[in-house]
């Protein structure tokens, strides 16, 4: 099957708000579709959809096939989401964390070792509480802990946030092995030039919809 | 995910995170016992004039256990939610019972931990006197109802957890519902204490009564934790 | 929604009238005919509203629990199981209330205080917050399916502790009346006129509750849609929101 | 910045402000008050076939404000730190006496709302008669007894507020710090009530050391705020 | 007098760890100076200590010609500082924090108004609870509370960060303004095209020093 995401008319309500009021979205399998649009526009929300995070009010939804009103659960185990925040808990120590979240998926630990220093986050830094990382320290250990995942869809939200000029680099390249790899990648971000040299489509997201 | 294996790995995984965070930050430690032995001390201050301390010990240890346990329940889920962990967990996709039983696991370890302490105050302050009978029937009342509170705070926690408004229901929902297990531990714990000559034998019955309540949250939880957590 | 429409139908006004020639019924018998009670005088004509009531309360709760049940096992869901048994609570929670009150006002005649901490009533008590808390959680912000799915479990938690109220007079020794009526291989102490009384306050009470239901779950589903209006134009604006900025 | 009116200008808007927190979250009546509440139930009922509910009504009624106001305390220096306010306010250069002040001010506002709702409690659930003057020595007791809960709490509380570790402190601290007041309010108000007997003159003298313990920690407070919160 | 900021040799601590470990900076009034380094090098506790939040543990520093080991208090009531975090209160609404933090320095009606159209956060967001916003709109909210404060230096944390394009062009229109108004600032950040382009100077930070 070749659209790994398909949203038809979504509407997804945050407390009374239609954070998204029918949006329509194609993703196919190996794609790198970038979202961009102003600040509340509802990329975080679409993300948050696919994940099968935010339940959908009207319209309907497939990630995988799996159809995301009735089988939302089942979604989950397939898609990696990087939010806007880490997801990371503040009083372990980065090695700890990045191995509970290996844990839950049994990555092996030969795995687990090249995540951490592909991300620079081994050495002195393994053995810091999360809570005492810099910024970009914490959202390096927060994307080892997705790399870990082995997701078939990967959903970042804005996940150069954060990183040096080196890291931006280095996540770059671990994102296009991971399509090389057959994975499927949806970004948001508002860092123009580089997502869209990395994508390889954009879709403006605006007023809950997909223009 | 769903072979048995794999979830019980899960919900060790789970259960051995709860209790390093608690390892990294001593809250229980520092935070939560001592707040618990104060709580004993000033029920002491508060009603010794009496001189029913030893009559009413049992009730005073479960009450101060059911008051830190609030306070543990809430840190467990505040761990999840700091940072988006608990979306993370979701996303992960892993069975949500073996959440549950590992979440619980850890819960009830403290709790335990909690109650040796307080039973131990209790004993210092209070002036209870214990036979081995006592002593062992103290243990089992302390093991079984920890069983029936980890599960049951787990399950409300779990849906506290989640948005905003919810917090404020976990007190509301929380009492009613282990109610029945004050009420049973303390009956059995007098029993052990022979507060007011009451005799060790009247505690089992009461002991039943928390395996009961232990066994329904228990089988509850790991079936209704899911749909509670879930948005 | 026309003006002229409302929650009824012929059936209901039916039901109605009926329920209001049993409740006069029932102020007759219980106020004139039954006799007075040898040890609690006229005291105890306050029975035929406390008991109904409560036992009224636990067909609430049970049929909260059915429904909810009901509605986590179809294949597709349908929300009108959740909103009986959401409105079948709320009645629930009111009759509680109702025993509660009349209890605590018998209590201060008999027992001389509107309230001890006796096993019976403390339960009662927490059979009450217990639906009162079931309710808050309905009303937690959240799509119709959320808020049916997690009220759904915690209802069929919730009647777990109608047992518990009703044996807690067994369980623990109280000063309320234990099961006397209910209790089968129990010698009956009430007289027949009594009894007749009892049990046609316990047929007024269910069928004003089927009739309180009705209309509840059909406001409820009035609100349901009423709401989805709201969402259709908040979902208008904020398509709006798009290339203003 | 230092001129009073505009000390007394920022004391009234960070009043204002941590009020309005309360107002749009209402963690104080959705969760803190039924949390109260349960305490005096859970002791009503551990303690009810002692009889001797009538006589400890005052001692529980300030131990559940106590408890109250640990997770009241705690509460308002996590919305300073939870998104980094509190650095934000250090920065804002005013005065920090003006915020111990202002701060104080809505803890005493919140904490008086909470004992008049479970002095309410208290009345129902224990059964307490109260003549007009014990009314009015009851009223007198709560507002001075909350005037130094209020500046203690904030005192400690900013002490906690600061680095990870310190919060576990906070408890630790503050209740044998607030033990005299649980002492002196709590026979001021059983001389309100009457309890076991005493006459209500017998309760002015300890609202008179109530009013020590607020001007000794309102003066403290007012110093000492500063240093204290500073990293 | 000329310089506004200037770091000697200054060692700063996190816990045990010397974050800044002898760090040198000369800032003159009027500049722009951008802090660039990898993650972890020190930039945010660099900005810490020049508002007087991080105390310096060895070395001198003056800011303002204010000594920061022994006045640090006098120091903070003229720098803004905006951290990683928007050090806002969630439960409040946007108009309610921007307020808050505008009665703290008496600013004007007229000046909170145009702050917060300035980051357009007026009209329906302005009565919505900072909680509900999205990554973006808060970080506006962040920056109007700290627009009205007027301050004489501007320290600021990877500003840019989560802004949409248009809010990205908006805020360097906003800082060339202050800095035309007599400001001076100093900006942590990751983005090397847009942050060098706004700034008058760069620096490079790591390993706690500046290089
Ligand atoms: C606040 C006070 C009271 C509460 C909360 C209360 C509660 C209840 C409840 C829950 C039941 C249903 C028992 C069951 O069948 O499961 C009940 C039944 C009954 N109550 Fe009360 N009650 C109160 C006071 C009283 C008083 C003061 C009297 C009379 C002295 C009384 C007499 C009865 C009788 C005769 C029954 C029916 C016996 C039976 O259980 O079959 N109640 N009450
Ligand atoms: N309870 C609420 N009341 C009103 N508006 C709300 C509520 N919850 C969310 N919103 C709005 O819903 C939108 C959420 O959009 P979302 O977070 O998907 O934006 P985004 O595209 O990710 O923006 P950003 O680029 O800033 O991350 C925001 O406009 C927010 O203001
Ligand atoms: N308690 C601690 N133990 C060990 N290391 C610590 C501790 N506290 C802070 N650190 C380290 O101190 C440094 C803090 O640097 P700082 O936050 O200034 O970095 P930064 O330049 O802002 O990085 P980023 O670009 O990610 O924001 C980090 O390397 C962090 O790992
Ligand atoms: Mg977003
Ligand atoms: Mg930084």
């Amino acid at each position: 099957m070749d659209s790994v995401i398909e949203l038809n008319d979504v509407v997804a309500v945050l407390g009374q708000f239609p954070a998204l009021a029918g949006a329509n979205l194609q993703v196919s399998r190996g794609e790198i579709v970038l979202l961009q649009g102003p600040n509340g526009a509802g990329k975080t929300s679409i993300l948050r959809v696919c994940a099968g995070l935010l339940p959908i009010e009207r319209g309907s939804g497939r990630v995988l096939g799996i159809d995301l009103v009735a089988q939302r659960d089942e979604v989950r185990s397939r898609v990696g989401l990087l939010g806007h925040s880490n997801g990371l808990y503040l009083d372990l120590t980065v090695d700890q964390n990045v191995r509970f979240w290996a844990s839950m998926v049994n990555a092996t630990e030969e795995e687990i070792v090249r995540a951490m220093s592909l991300m620079r986050i081994d050495g002195r830094l393994s053995s810091v509480k999360t809570a005492r990382l810099s910024a970009g320290q914490r959202r390096r250990c927060a994307l080892a802990s997705l790399i870990v995942r082995r997701a078939e869809i990967w959903l970042l939200d804005e996940p150069h946030a954060g990183l040096d000029a080196q890291g931006r680099d280095e996540l770059d390249i671990v994102l296009r092995n991971a399509v090389f790899a057959g994975a499927t990648i949806v970004l948001a971000s508002h860092e123009m030039e580089r997502a869209s040299a990395l994508a390889t489509r954009v879709v403006t997201v605006d007023g809950g919809g997909v223009q | 995910m769903s072979s048995v294996k794999s979830r019980r790995t899960i919900a060790v995984a789970v259960a051995r995170k709860d209790l390093s965070i608690e390892w990294n930050s001593r809250i229980l430690t520092n935070q939560v016992a001592p707040f618990a032995a104060i709580v004993m001390v000033m029920f002491a201050f508060a009603l010794d004039n009496e001189g029913i301390l030893q009559r009413v010990a049992p009730g005073l240890m479960w009450l101060a256990t059911l008051f830190s346990m609030l306070i543990v329940v809430q840190r467990s889920f505040t761990v999840e939610s700091a940072d988006g962990a608990l979306d993370a967990l979701r996303v992960a996709g892993v069975d949500t019972g073996a959440i549950f039983v590992g979440k619980s696991l850890a819960l009830m370890v403290q709790l335990f931990v909690l109650e040796i302490l307080l039973l131990a105050t209790a004993v210092v302050l209070y002036g209870v006197e214990m036979t081995a009978v006592g002593l062992l029937e103290a243990f089992v009342t302390m093991v079984v109802a920890t069983a029936g509170l980890g599960c049951v705070g787990t399950l409300y926690g779990g849906l506290a957890a989640g948005a905003k408004g919810r917090e404020t229901l976990l007190p509301l929902l929380l009492l009613p519902v282990v109610a029945p297990v004050l009420i049973g531990a303390t009956r059995a714990t007098e029993a052990a204490f022979g507060s007011g000559g009451t005799a060790v034998s009247e505690g089992w019955p009461w002991i039943g009564l928390l395996a009961v309540f232990a066994v329904i949250f228990a089988v509850a939880g790991t079936v209704a934790f899911g749909p509670l957590v879930d948005e | 929604m026309t003006p002229n429409s409302g929650t009824g139908t012929s059936a209901t006004r039916r039901l109605g009238v009926l329920v209001i020639v049993l409740v006069i019924s029932l102020a007759l018998f219980g106020l004139q005919f039954s006799a007075e009670d040898v040890v609690q005088g006229s005291t105890v004509r306050i029975m035929y509203v406390h008991v109904p009531s409560i036992w009224t309360a636990y067909i609430a709760f049970f049929l909260t629990a059915v429904c909810s049940g009901v509605y986590l096992s179809r294949r597709q869901r349908s929300l009108a199981w959740d909103r009986v048994a959401g409105a079948s609570a709320e009645i629930g929670v009111l009759f509680v209330a109702v025993s509660l009150v009349t209890g605590s006002l018998w209590g201060r005649l008999t027992w001389g205080t509107y309230w001890v901490w006796d096993a019976r009533l403390t339960s009662t008590a927490f059979l009450f917050i217990t639906y009162v808390g079931y309710l808050a959680v309905r009303r937690l912000d959240g799509t119709h399916r959320q808020r049916a799915r997690r009220s759904s479990v915690m209802a069929l938690l919730a009647v777990l502790e109608i047992p518990l109220v009703h044996f807690s007079v067994n369980l623990w020794r109280s000063l309320h009346q234990d099961a006397s009526v209910a209790d089968p291989n129990a010698k009956v102490k009430l007289d027949g006129l009594m009894l007749f009384s009892l049990f046609l306050g316990l047929v007024t009470f269910t069928l004003l509750f089927v009739w309180l239901v009705l209309h509840r779950q059909r406001t409820m589903l009035l609100e349901d849609s009423f709401a989805d209006r709201g969402l259709d134009v908040a979902i208008a604006e904020r398509r709006n929101e798009a290339g203003v900025q």
